[in-house]
Parts: structure tokens; C-alpha cells; sequence
């Protein structure tokens, strides 16, 4: 932009409490409110600033997704599966533009159950400093807001991608992501961040363990029941591996995701509070840390050699586990979090295998169990007990699980939700795309 | 003795490996290739320009058997690979005057067992 | 650093208006001019915050680039590309720290042509508060400008690398790059964003759709035409395929270059004023989503399946597109801007097959058609018309097209422009660089 | 976060110092001082935030690392360097936690002779306000400060990891690191950044040319002393190349280190002082890009082709060769910076190459040559001379390198350094995981 | 009928396709290979390591065809490969006493083509 | 003439290429391999899913030669190859009625060196 236009513009936006900058030029007689309306603003633009750079950070985790998926499956999928995490990010953010955003934060009446709520279609920010300095107490703008909460939604649809991947017909999963992320996410959402009977309730869920990881996760549950194990899982009762085919697309995924996470708790503080903002993100990071070193140690001990997809998983098992109480819960808290759900996360990616829950790349495991397992671990802090979390826990699983499965079923019994055998064992890249994900690569597709 | 080279489909590979098995042939050797035959390929659209493939993934194995052996192999591989379709390959059975396995320097029948 | 200092340095720092925040401590008498100092200053600070995450944001558009190209080329020349795209990275900074920023923003005096104007070589910033607080009303400082706008500079020559890839020599490429982005770029900028005669006509181009991506994308029109198609590409008057070898490397390009479009756009308002920025953060995102949908949408109807590389460049179609106009459409605009450029790119991609302009990325449709598009579509606003855009988008078409044509023809007879026969079948990394993209992979170099 | 409790906890978390929000409200009567109090805090808030955003650049810098890694290595060595990468990550910063954070700032008295001091285990910030506003005079919090050091640490190990890269133990290699993060890397560091006797001594190191990056190269260095160069490396006298697999991964490693170098070098500034760091951004990239230019030209002479896994070396040269002096060069001598550290890579690596040490990714000439000249470089500078900056170096040297020396001998002839013949011929994905990267993927192992 | 084995630079790949096309022979199989011969490789300089590479990378066709046909799709092979330099390539041929079509049974010449 | 093919553990090439100079015999061709034979494969645990690897990188040699050198070429592919251990490979030895050169069109036993 042409840098002429800048000081009109600019003191517009200070919009009515500021003053103009250009007065900083000639020294009028300032009074200490004038000082204090720019303070307030300076502070309302930082606060602003940290919650788009955390609206980054959670955009950022679509791509680490997308990578944690092609690295966990087979090269012969990779096309497929690169375009439903595209695709997702798209559906999200429009869909909650559409409804998604008014049905998360439908701004429930006083004494209303705070169930259900919807405040319309469509976005638009209220007028003037309404829709800015005043919108969130100084934290941030409509606007900021609205982003940044849709980041969020394509979250969940993007959990259930992994676990049905390599076998799901494309266009019927993108129908349940639409639904899922348009209606099912933001409405149970909004029992809790929505300011809904939940949170009256007191159930606790700072970033999302509850209200974004096991949403998705119960999604990714249902899926798999209805879809069935991929060909060649399951050969005569035993168990058989189907080796991802890409660790270093893995890995790129999951470090993006731990960069990604900075925002997703980060941000959730709302406001760039240094305090709080900083001690989220050392919780964030020594849960992550120590998912790391759980799931290294379990994975040496039971697997004999350290199985490097597993203590990736830990960490995000680590990452998933403090989200929800990343602001509450101790330094030393922090850390058994990240020891504990990075063990757990590797003997559960086994039983679930042995439960013949075919999940390629661990969702279930990761999102929905570490999930419920940090919503738990919000009881650990002083201020926080167990009732209300257990009662979230089931709230959301009596919600989220049926409806998900209805809509797998329904897809399953009219358009059909899963590939031919054919298509499956020639790969969906061909099947559902017509395209090659390495072209001229040489690979063993019947691996 | 014989030396068997079948193209087969990639997917009928696991199905092949199994039937061999059934059939007591352990040993056998196998390389990706791309072949074209009856088969006509298919069409990707690759950005909108139209892509006519017709090299397509085949599975190549290579397999050095006794000459008793040869029909009971042969059968294996067609009861593994046989879906009727056009694609479902070829089987190329040539002379294999001399074989030699490495480690002992065993010659001849014995050493390709 | 050592903190011990750091005190000292930050008084320093805080410039002439500002008071040593060491005064925090004893709370002496403070006026509210102080006060007012501290505000202004901490408003600077953060404005100055925003812009080095938007410089951020616009450097990794460049690993965005590089990803996307090797992405949609073959593994044979996967060296030569990342090699320059580094190379572009280095000759923009380096070029414009020599003339370009001068070049770009002459400072035109009052009553001048506004066509040509030239501040002298280098770079140096204005002594004390004049290259700080008052350097742009606050908003930023000398270096903070020099190096977000540094960064947009390579942006163009990036685009023609794609154009032109797989089959230009390395050297001339690169001697074409210095001069595009050392001159043409700047110069034609200045026009515009310099305060120029465009800007004089009220020509509105709000972060670049037409001064960024159509100058990139006339300088690729003009290298596709002279350089001709690649081998392979057109054999006996049919359209030939020529797939990308990889995927997830184009698919890590795509979200790259969203992230960093946050930057582009986000970074344009030049300032962090959170209402103008967040607002902005929005219709680029929502754009970007509906070019998704849109490009699906085609894609799937024409190509009866849908092409992942398709939906791609439509993401990017959809941010080009809302480029020019993001701080002053409509969310609803924004999403029909997206969803139009989105579908149109689908198309448009064909047309230049058809119209045998080998364009292995499609770097015109997306940066020259969309670029267009996105201009013209400022005129939806209402303080805009349709009138000054269109002068604009011919302005730059006129002088950017020939230009770029006239040194590829040079380079052409003169050093020559394009590899021998069996340098390019055999791949420009072992004929340009001696080196293997993928040592020890087996892929087939002939497809 | 449920937005209802915000404004609670927002005035809750402005600290002892600030006025609530709420009051915006009503304009009630504002003082001078609660206005300076408000911009205060804002200014803290900004300062905070950048150091934040500083820390996740950093954070994102070992995912570069791990790429260029992987990318200069070999197929079947890949899962063991993204594993070894990502427990370093988790390793340095729980060990930073346990002892590094209070061994690098131990707060020397006065009159100390700051040679070691050690301020307990654990971490744990300061109550209140001091935790905050007053820990580092309104320019970060504890957490923020802490997580930020944290980030550093791991990378001295990481350093470590490229250069004894395919042949290396995992679980040996995984002991040293703790050991040289928990305690060589804070310890040494205190000297300077600690304010310790080299500070005193007037040595300066802005950002860790050699507390960080020599400190690494002298590890690496000494890896490769005591494990010896890979099998084929050197075949009777000659050298021979041994190819990286994968130069897209490279390339992606090295823009992300550049990236987090705006972090590393932009985040020592440990404030958002515009001036500062918008010139310490544009100092470090220009050095960046001169370093490519360098290379380029030194490769394009030497090589007679340019090679471009030495041109991405050139531009990680530059970046280490302006971390030293970043807030103290000009412009130009940023530019020669680069020039010279780039093009003395390009040579470094075949010298290192042709004395039979053989480092896969050029960490020592990178990290050590590139971190000594750049130490050195800082002599340029008005207010620095080279004694002090000599003193560093060789102070840095004479402990580190025979200490790490130590620690790789003692475990060489304990548990064993190096892995079987067999197994580095088979690759250490097999060998130490059992797994391989890239799964179904034809490639020749022996090469 | 006999077994066709040509290496070819995999440049000619699409020529040698065409001309066998041309001469009627439309059902091949190819897979990669590296190969070293007459033609020396050349110098690849990897970071300042000078490598030798001498196994270059080739493409090994195979096929099969009944006798009369032998000489018109060597003709067609060498047609398609041949640039008169170092590293063409060669041709090998070999009996094929026996071949299967595995989608149908059908055995000998009816089953080459 | 006689086509010589064999399987060999992918890290022996090295040094059956360098024998194989030793015996003066500077041409050959080679590929990808997955072979399963006596050797058993290994068992990977992946994501606690045990997956028993039976078929394991090998690499496949092709060397065309004249009937004297068949000895030596064999015997230095022995040398190369042995390691005693179960996996060394084997070497299949089958006529080769003609060869051409591409490049030149000679046949016959002056086309194989
Ligand atoms: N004459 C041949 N020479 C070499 N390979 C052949 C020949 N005929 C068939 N093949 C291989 O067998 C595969 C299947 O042959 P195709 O004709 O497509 O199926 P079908 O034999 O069932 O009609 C081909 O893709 C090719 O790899
Ligand atoms: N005796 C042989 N055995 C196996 N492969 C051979 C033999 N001779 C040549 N080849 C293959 O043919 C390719 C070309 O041979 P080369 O001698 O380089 O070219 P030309 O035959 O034209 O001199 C070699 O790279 C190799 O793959
Ligand atoms: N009968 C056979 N047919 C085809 N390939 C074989 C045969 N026997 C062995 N091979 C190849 O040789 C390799 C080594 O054989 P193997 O039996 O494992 O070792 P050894 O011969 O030393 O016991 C196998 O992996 C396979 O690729």
C-alpha cells in the first residue's frame, strides 16, 4: 500500500478513543486521559497482534496434518489424502462463516439452558470501536476473533481424515466434514466456549482437549467402526503392519504441529496477557517434551527399538494432553502430562490395532484418548475438580460418537463410504484422482 | 532345470507369494516393471491435458525351479494371478542350463532348491 | 545477548521521546506528556512487531515458491529449480539494498512526472528518531520498510523461474532475474506504491495483484514465448501431459504461500492497526478457501475427477486475486473474488496448454490472469472504479511485457536462453549442476 | 477460553502496576501516573510478545535441522536422524528445566569470579510482578525468558548430530547430548551471557556465534575425530563423495533455519526495540543472501558447476557469521560478512573432506570455522576490538572441544560410539529402528 | 519364439515405443536399470568429492515375440535407440521354448503376441 | 555366449564390481532386486504391528560374456558375493544364441565385450 494514504487511515482506525498520532509532532497540551486512551490502544493493538500471529500458527497445523497423514500411509494414497486436508480447510472456513461461528457463540440469553443457540447466517463485525477496542475488552477485534475460532473448526473434520484414510470414498467424506465441522463442532462447542450449561457447570477445558481433540477423536472412532479395517490389516485373525511411507514428511508434520500448538494454546489465553500467554507455552512445550521421552522409553521397552511414528505421536499425545489445562496445571504437572500420555499413546496405538480399529496414523489414539486423558488431568490443578470433567467427558461423548456414526451410516447405506477393492489395492491416488503422487518413482504399490 | 519370469499384477502379488507358498516354492526373485500388452492403459488427466498411459505396473518375478517343478510353479502363479481380466500377464518359461548358489558353490539342481 | 546491558540500550532505544523504563521503579512525579511518550512509543513498538512478523511471513513465500515448482516438475530437474529459487532469494535482497528500494520509493517531489525517480545507491537509514518513531508516523521503522519491502522484491523474478523451468540455462536465467527485479520491478513500482503518476490517477493496487503478480506474470508470459515449450510437450500438435513428480512438496508449497500471504496482505496495511489488519486477515483467507472450492468445483465438472494440482493453484488463484482489493471489498466479495478465480484458473490453466504456452506451473494463470482479475475487481468496491484499474493493469502490461521480452530475446542471441536436446532430456541437475536430486531413488528420467 | 472470564482475569494479569480494562468504560478520572502505568504495561505486553514470537522461530529452527540432515545423508539412514532430532529437542529443553536455565544465569555476585555458578534445580518465576513486568525491566517474563534460553540449548546437540551423522549409536549418541546440553553448553555460556569473567573481559557475542555455534562445532568436531569418517568415504587414499538423497528436504531445512535465525538473532536483541531489531533482521538476511552469493561463486569456480548443497551451506555460513555482531556491523561489512563466510564454506567443506574428516552436512565448517570468523568479524565494529574476541574463542575451544572429546572417548570404550560394519552398510533404519523412511520406495542402499 | 532383452538410454525410451509401434509390436515390458559399458560415465563433483559414475541409469526391455518377428523388432529396437554414441546400448536375444498367458491358459505362440 | 544373472546382497556390489574389474570384465547391467530364498528376513515392529520381511533387497546382475570368460566372470562374482552367510544369492547361467550393439549393428560375440 501506498505509504501517502497511512495517517488518515491510521487515525481512523485508532477509531474514537485515540488520538492521532500526528500530534506527536506539534507537543499539544495532552491531558492523561488522551495518554491513557493511546495506551489503551497500543495495548488493544498488541493483544490483537498476538492473536493473529496465533491464527497463523493454528492455520499452520492444517499443513502439519496433512503431512502426519502422507507420512503414515502409503504412497499410492498420498494424492488422496493431500487433497481432503486441503479441501478440509476450505469446507471449515466457510462453513463457519456461514453458521459455524454464530452457532459456537450464540451469545446464550440470561437463563437460557444454554444447549442450543444460533445468532444467524453470516458474518459482520458490529460498527465502529464495537467491533474493535470494545469488542473483547481490548483483546482483540471481530474480526480476529472470527478467524481465529474457524482455524479451530477444519481441526476436528481434519482428526477424522487420518483414521478412515486410504479407504474412504472421497466425496461422501467430504460430506461428513461439511456437517461435522458446520454443525455437530460449533454446537457442542458452544456448551463450553460458547458460554453454555457446561460451562456454568464448571467443567474446564482451556485449549481443546474435550472440545476440539475428542470431538474429532470420536469422529475418527466412528468412522473407523463403519468403514472396517483397510485390505491386508487383518489377514486370518493376526495383526499386519502397513508401513506409512514417508518419515520425513512425518516428521515435518509433527514439528509443525508443536509450532502450530504455540498458537493453539497460546492464543487460547485471548489476549497477550505476558504471564499467562508465557506459561502456556511452557506447559505446551514441556508436555510435548516429555510426550517425547514417555513414548521413547515405552517404545523401547515394548517394541524393542524406538519406532520413530510412535514418538512423534507422543508427542502430540503430550501436546493434546495439556491443551486443556495448559494454563491451570504446574510445571512439574506439565511434564508427568507429556510422560504419561506419551506412554500411554504408544500401548494404546497397539491396542486399539489388537481391537482391529484399523487407524493409520493414530488419531483415535492421540486426539480422543490423550484427549479425554488431559480434560482428566485438569483435576490435578488447585481450582479444578473431577466431577465436572468426567461429566464433560461423557457429555461430549454421548454427542459426538452417535451422531458421527449416524452419519457414516447414512452415507454407508445411500452413496456408499468406502473405495472398491480394486481402486483400494490399485491405490485412490488413481481411483479417486486419475493422478500420481511421485511420478515416475519407482514403488511397490502392493506393499 | 527352468527359470520362470512371470509379470503379474502388482496387486495379485500377495496372493501369488501365497499360493507359491502352498505350492513348496520358497525361493524366488522379483523387480518392479512397467509393461504394456493387451491392456490398453488408462487415461489421467494430468492439469487438464489428457495423459494416455500405457505402461503399467507390473510386478516381475523371477523364479529358478527343477524341471518337476515348472508345471506345479506355473500353476501357483496362474491360480494366484488369474482374475480373468485383460492385464492379469504373461508367464516366460526359458532353459537354465547352469545355476550356482553363492555362499557354497554348490552347482546344478541342488543349488537352486 | 548478555542482560546486563540491556537497560541501558532499551532508554537508547526508546528514542528522544521516551522515558527510560527504569523510572517504573522510583514512580516519580510523571506528567502526562511522559505518559503520552511511553503510549506513542509502545504503539510504534507494536506497529513495528507487526510488520517484522509480515517480513517473516513474506520470506518463507519464497520456500513457498521453490516447493510448489519442484512439486509440478519432473525429479530430473528438481536441483535446478531449488537452486534458483535460492539464487532469486539472494540477487532481490542483495539488488535491492543497491537501487531497488531507492528505485521503488524516490520520494517523488511535489509536481513531478511521477514516472522516473532514483534516490541513490544503497541504503542507510535516517539518523535518530527520524529513522525510528517518526520515520512513518510511528508505524515502523527505515529497516523494518527496507526489508518487508526487499522481500516483496524477488517475488517476481520467482514467478517466471516457474514458467520457464525444465528446460532454461541457469546462468541467463539468472542475469535475467538481477535485471527484472533490480530495475523493471522497482521502477514500474514506483509508479503506484512510490507515489506516482498511477497513484495520481487513483489506479488502487492494495498489496500487489497487479505491481507483484502480474509484473511476475508478464516477465513469465514473455520467457514461455520465447523459450518455446519443453520437449515432449506437444508432439505432433496434441497436447501432451507432462505430470510433477511430487505431491507433498507442491502441497507444502501451496499452504507455504498462504501462510506467508497472512504477510503479504496482513503486511500491506502497514501498519498494525487491528481493525484494517484483521479485517484484511479475513477476506484473504476467505478468499483463498472459495478459490478452493471454486478450482474444485471445475475441476471435478471438466476433469471429471479433481486435480489436486488444479485445486492448488486455485488457492493461490483466490489470494493473487484478493490481493489488490483486501482492505476494501466485502467478506461476501472476497469469497465470489475467490470463488471466480478459483474456477477461472481451472480454465485458464487449459487455455494456455491449448494455446501450446508451456507453463509447467501455471505461474500466468494464477499471478498474470488472476492478477488481472483481482485489479479489476477493486472496482466492486465503492470508493473505486473501474475506470483507473483498468489503465493500470494496461500501464504495467504495456511496459512490463516487452521489457521482459526484449531481455529474454537478448540473453536469447546472444549467450542463448534454453539447454540442449540432451541436456534436457537427460535433466538440467546433472547437466547444470552435476548433481542428483534424489542420489540412490529410482524414478524414470524419460517420462 | 471461554471469553466470560476474561476481563477478570485480564486485569488480574496487567499485574500490580496496571488499571483494568473495564475502566475504559466509564471515563473515570486518570492520573498521569495510571496512564503511565497503562503504556508501561503495553510496552511490556509488546516486548513480551516479540520474544514470544522470537522463541517459536527458534523452536522451528530444529525442524531445519533435522531436514538438512536428512537431505545431505543417505535413504537408509533417514529415520535415525529425524529420530535423533527430535529427542534432542525434548532432551535439551527438560534437561533446561532440571539444571541448564540456572547454570547459564546463576545471577554471579558481585566480585565473582564467574567461572561457574549454579542457582538450583527446577524452575520456578518469582511471585508476582517480578515474574513479570519487573523481571527484565517490561521486556519479557520468566516463562518467556526461560523458554526462549531453552530453545538454544538443544541446538549446540543438534549441531553435533549432522556431523557424526550414519554411523553413530543412537543410544551413546543420545547420553552425550544430555550430557553437553545439561552441562557443557549452560555452564560455558554463563561466561558470557550469564555475565560471567569473558563478559567482564569485554568479549562480545550477540547472539552465539560461539556460545552457540562453536560450542557445537567443537562437539562435532570431536565426534568425527573418535568415531572416524563412514565406510566408503575415503577407499584407499582417495576421497570419495558420499551423495545426500534427498535435496528438496535440504532445501526446506535450510529456509527454515534462515527463518528461525530472524528469531535467534532478532530475539537476542531481548526486547521489541524497533531500531534494534528491524537492523539486526536486515544485517542477518543481507548476510544470508551475500552468503549464497559467496558460495555460489566460490562453488561456481571450484566445482566449475554450482553445486547447490554448498550454496545452502553459504547461506547457513553467512548466518552464523553475522549471529556475533549482528547489532554492531554496518550494512556493508553484514554483506562482506557473508561474502567471505560463504565463500570460505565452499573451500572449508573440502578441506575438512580432503583431511579425511569426514562431516555428511558441513556442520564443522559451517558452526566452527564460520562461528570463529564470525566471532572475529565483530573486531569490524567501532566499540569492539579483536583481543577480547580472540580470547573468546580460544577460551571456548580449550574446554569444549577436549571436553566433548572426553565424553565421546569414555562412552567409544565403554558402551561403543559406532555401529556395526553390517549394519551401516545396511543402514541405520534397520540397523537401530527396524523401520525404514521411505517404505515401498525403490532405491539402492549401497550407494 | 524367443525373448527379446534390450538396454537402451532411457532417453530413446519414447522412440524405441514408437518405433515398435510402427513395426507392430505393441506388448513389452520395461523396468529401470543402471548400467556400465564402453560408455565411461562421467564426473558428478558432489560437494568437491569428485564421484566417478559409472553404472548409468538405462531402461531393460523385455520382449517376447514369435521367431519371424525377431528381426523386425530388433530392426524397430535399434531404429528407435540408436544415436551412434557411446552407451546405445545392446540387445539380447534368447530362446523362449515356452509361454503361458496367464489370464487365459493359452500356451505358445498364440500367447506371445 | 552366455547370459550370466545373479542375485547378490545389495552392499556386496561394491565389491563384486570391483572384482569383477579384476577379472577384466567392465560391462554389465543391474536392478532393484527384492528377492526371498533359505534367508529367513527379519522381523520390523511397526507401530507395535509385527511385520515379518520376507522378501529383502537384493540386486540383480546381468553380464553378458563370451563361453571363456563364463568362468572367471563367475568365480569373481563368488569372491565378491561370499560372506558365508545364508543370503549370499545365486547365479543363474542361460545361452545366449545373439547379441547386438546398437550403436554399430555388429552381432555376435564381438557385440558382448
Ligand atoms: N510379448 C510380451 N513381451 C513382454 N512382456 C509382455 C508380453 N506380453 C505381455 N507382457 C507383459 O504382461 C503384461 C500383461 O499383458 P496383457 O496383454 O496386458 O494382459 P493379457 O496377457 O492378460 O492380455 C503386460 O503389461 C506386459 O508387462
Ligand atoms: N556385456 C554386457 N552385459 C550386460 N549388459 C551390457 C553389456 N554390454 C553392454 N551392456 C548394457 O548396455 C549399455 C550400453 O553399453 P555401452 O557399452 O556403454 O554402449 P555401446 O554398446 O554403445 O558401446 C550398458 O550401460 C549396459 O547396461
Ligand atoms: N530359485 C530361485 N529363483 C529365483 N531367485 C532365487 C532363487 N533362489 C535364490 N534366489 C535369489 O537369491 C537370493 C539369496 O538366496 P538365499 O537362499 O536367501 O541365500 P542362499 O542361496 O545363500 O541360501 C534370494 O533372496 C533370491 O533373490
Amino acid at each position: 500500500m501506498s505509504k501517502l494514504k497511512k495517517i488518515a487511515m491510521l487515525s481512523l482506525a485508532l477509531g474514537a478513543v485515540a488520538l492521532p498520532m500526528a500530534t506527536m509532532a506539534e507537543e499539544a497540551e495532552v491531558t492523561a486521559a488522551d495518554a491513557m486512551a493511546m495506551a489503551e490502544n497500543a495495548m488493544f493493538t498488541v493483544n490483537n497482534v498476538w492473536m493473529m500471529v496465533a491464527t497463523f500458527l493454528v492455520f499452520i497445523m492444517h499443513l502439519g496434518f496433512a503431512m502426519v497423514e502422507t507420512g503414515l500411509t502409503r504412497a499410492k494414497n498420498t494424492v488422496n489424502i493431500l487433497f481432503k486436508n486441503t479441501a478440509i480447510v476450505a469446507i471449515g472456513l466457510l462453513t463457519y462463516t456461514l453458521i459455524g461461528f454464530n452457532l459456537m457463540y450464540p451469545g446464550f440469553a440470561e437463563g437460557a439452558s444454554g444447549f442450543f443457540g444460533f445468532a444467524g447466517f453470516g458474518v459482520a463485525a458490529p460498527e465502529g470501536a464495537d467491533g474493535l477496542i470494545n469488542y473483547a475488552s481490548g483483546n482483540y477485534t471481530y474480526w480476529t476473533d472470527f478467524l481465529f475460532q474457524g482455524m479451530f473448526a477444519a481441526t476436528a473434520a481434519t482428526i477424522v481424515s487420518g483414521a478412515v484414510a486410504e479407504r474412504v470414498k472421497l466425496g461422501p467424506f467430504l460430506i461428513f466434514c461439511t456437517i461435522y465441522v458446520a454443525i455437530i463442532y460449533p454446537w457442542v462447542g458452544s456448551w463450553k466456549w460458547g458460554g453454555g450449561w457446561l460451562d456454568a457447570k464448571g467443567f474446564y477445558d482451556f485449549a481443546g482437549s474435550t472440545l476440539v481433540h475428542s470431538v474429532g477423536g470420536w469422529g475418527a472412532l466412528a468412522g473407523i467402526i463403519v468403514i472396517g479395517p483397510r485390505i491386508g490389516k487383518y489377514v486370518n485373525g493376526k495383526v499386519k503392519a502397513i508401513q506409512g511411507h514417508n518419515m520425513p514428511l512425518l516428521t515435518i508434520g509433527a514439528f509443525l504441529l508443536w509450532l502450530g500448538w504455540f498458537g493453539f494454546n497460546g492464543g487460547s489465553v485471548l489476549s497477550a496477557d505476558p504471564g499467562a500467554v508465557s506459561f502456556v507455552l511452557v506447559t505446551t512445550s514441556l508436555s510435548a517434551a516429555a510426550g517425547i521421552i514417555g513414548s521413547m522409553a515405552a517404545s523401547w521397552i515394548i517394541q524393542k527399538q524406538p519406532d520413530l511414528s510412535m514418538v512423534l505421536n507422543g508427542a502430540l499425545a503430550g501436546l493434546v494432553g495439556i491443551t486443556a489445562g495448559a494454563d491451570v496445571v504446574s510445571v512439574t504437572w506439565a511434564i508427568i502430562i507429556g510422560l504419561v500420555c506419551g506412554s500411554v499413546a504408544v500401548v494404546s496405538v497397539m491396542v486399539f490395532d489388537r481391537l482391529k480399529l484399523d487407524d493409520p496414523v493414530g488419531a483415535t489414539t492421540v486426539h480422543l484418548v490423550c484427549g479425554i486423558l488431559g480434560t482428566l488431568f485438569v483435576a490435578v490443578s488447585p481450582d479444578h475438580s473431577i466431577g465436572p470433567q468426567l461429566l464433560g467427558v461423557v457429555s461430549y461423548a454421548v454427542v459426538c460418537f452417535p451422531s458421527a456414526l449416524i452419519i457414516f451410516l447414512v452415507l454407508k447405506y445411500t452413496v456408499g463410504i468406502r473405495v472398491s477393492k480394486e481402486e483400494e489395492l490399485k491405490g485412490l491416488d488413481l481411483g479417486e484422482h486419475g493422478m500420481e503422487a511421485y511420478h515416475g518413482f519407482q514403488f511397490f504399490t502392493n506393499v | 532345470m527352468k527359470l520362470i519370469i512371470a509379470y503379474i499384477q502388482p496387486e495379485a502379488l500377495n496372493e501369488v507369494k501365497q499360493s507359491l507358498y502352498d505350492a513348496e516354492v520358497y525361493k524366488m526373485s522379483i523387480t518392479n516393471a512397467m509393461g504394456c500388452g493387451q491392456q490398453k492403459g488408462y487415461h489421467e488427466t494430468y492439469r487438464g491435458a489428457d495423459i494416455e498411459v500405457n505402461l503399467l505396473k507390473k510386478v516381475r518375478m523371477e523364479i529358478a525351479v527343477n524341471d518337476e517343478y515348472v508345471e506345479s510353479t506355473t500353476d501357483a502363479i496362474i491360480r494366484g494371478a488369474r482374475s480373468g481380466n485383460i492385464g492379469d500377464g504373461k508367464i516366460f518359461i526359458i532353459d537354465l542350463p547352469e545355476c550356482i548358489r553363492i555362499r557354497t558353490g554348490e552347482k546344478g539342481p541342488e543349488a537352486v532348491g
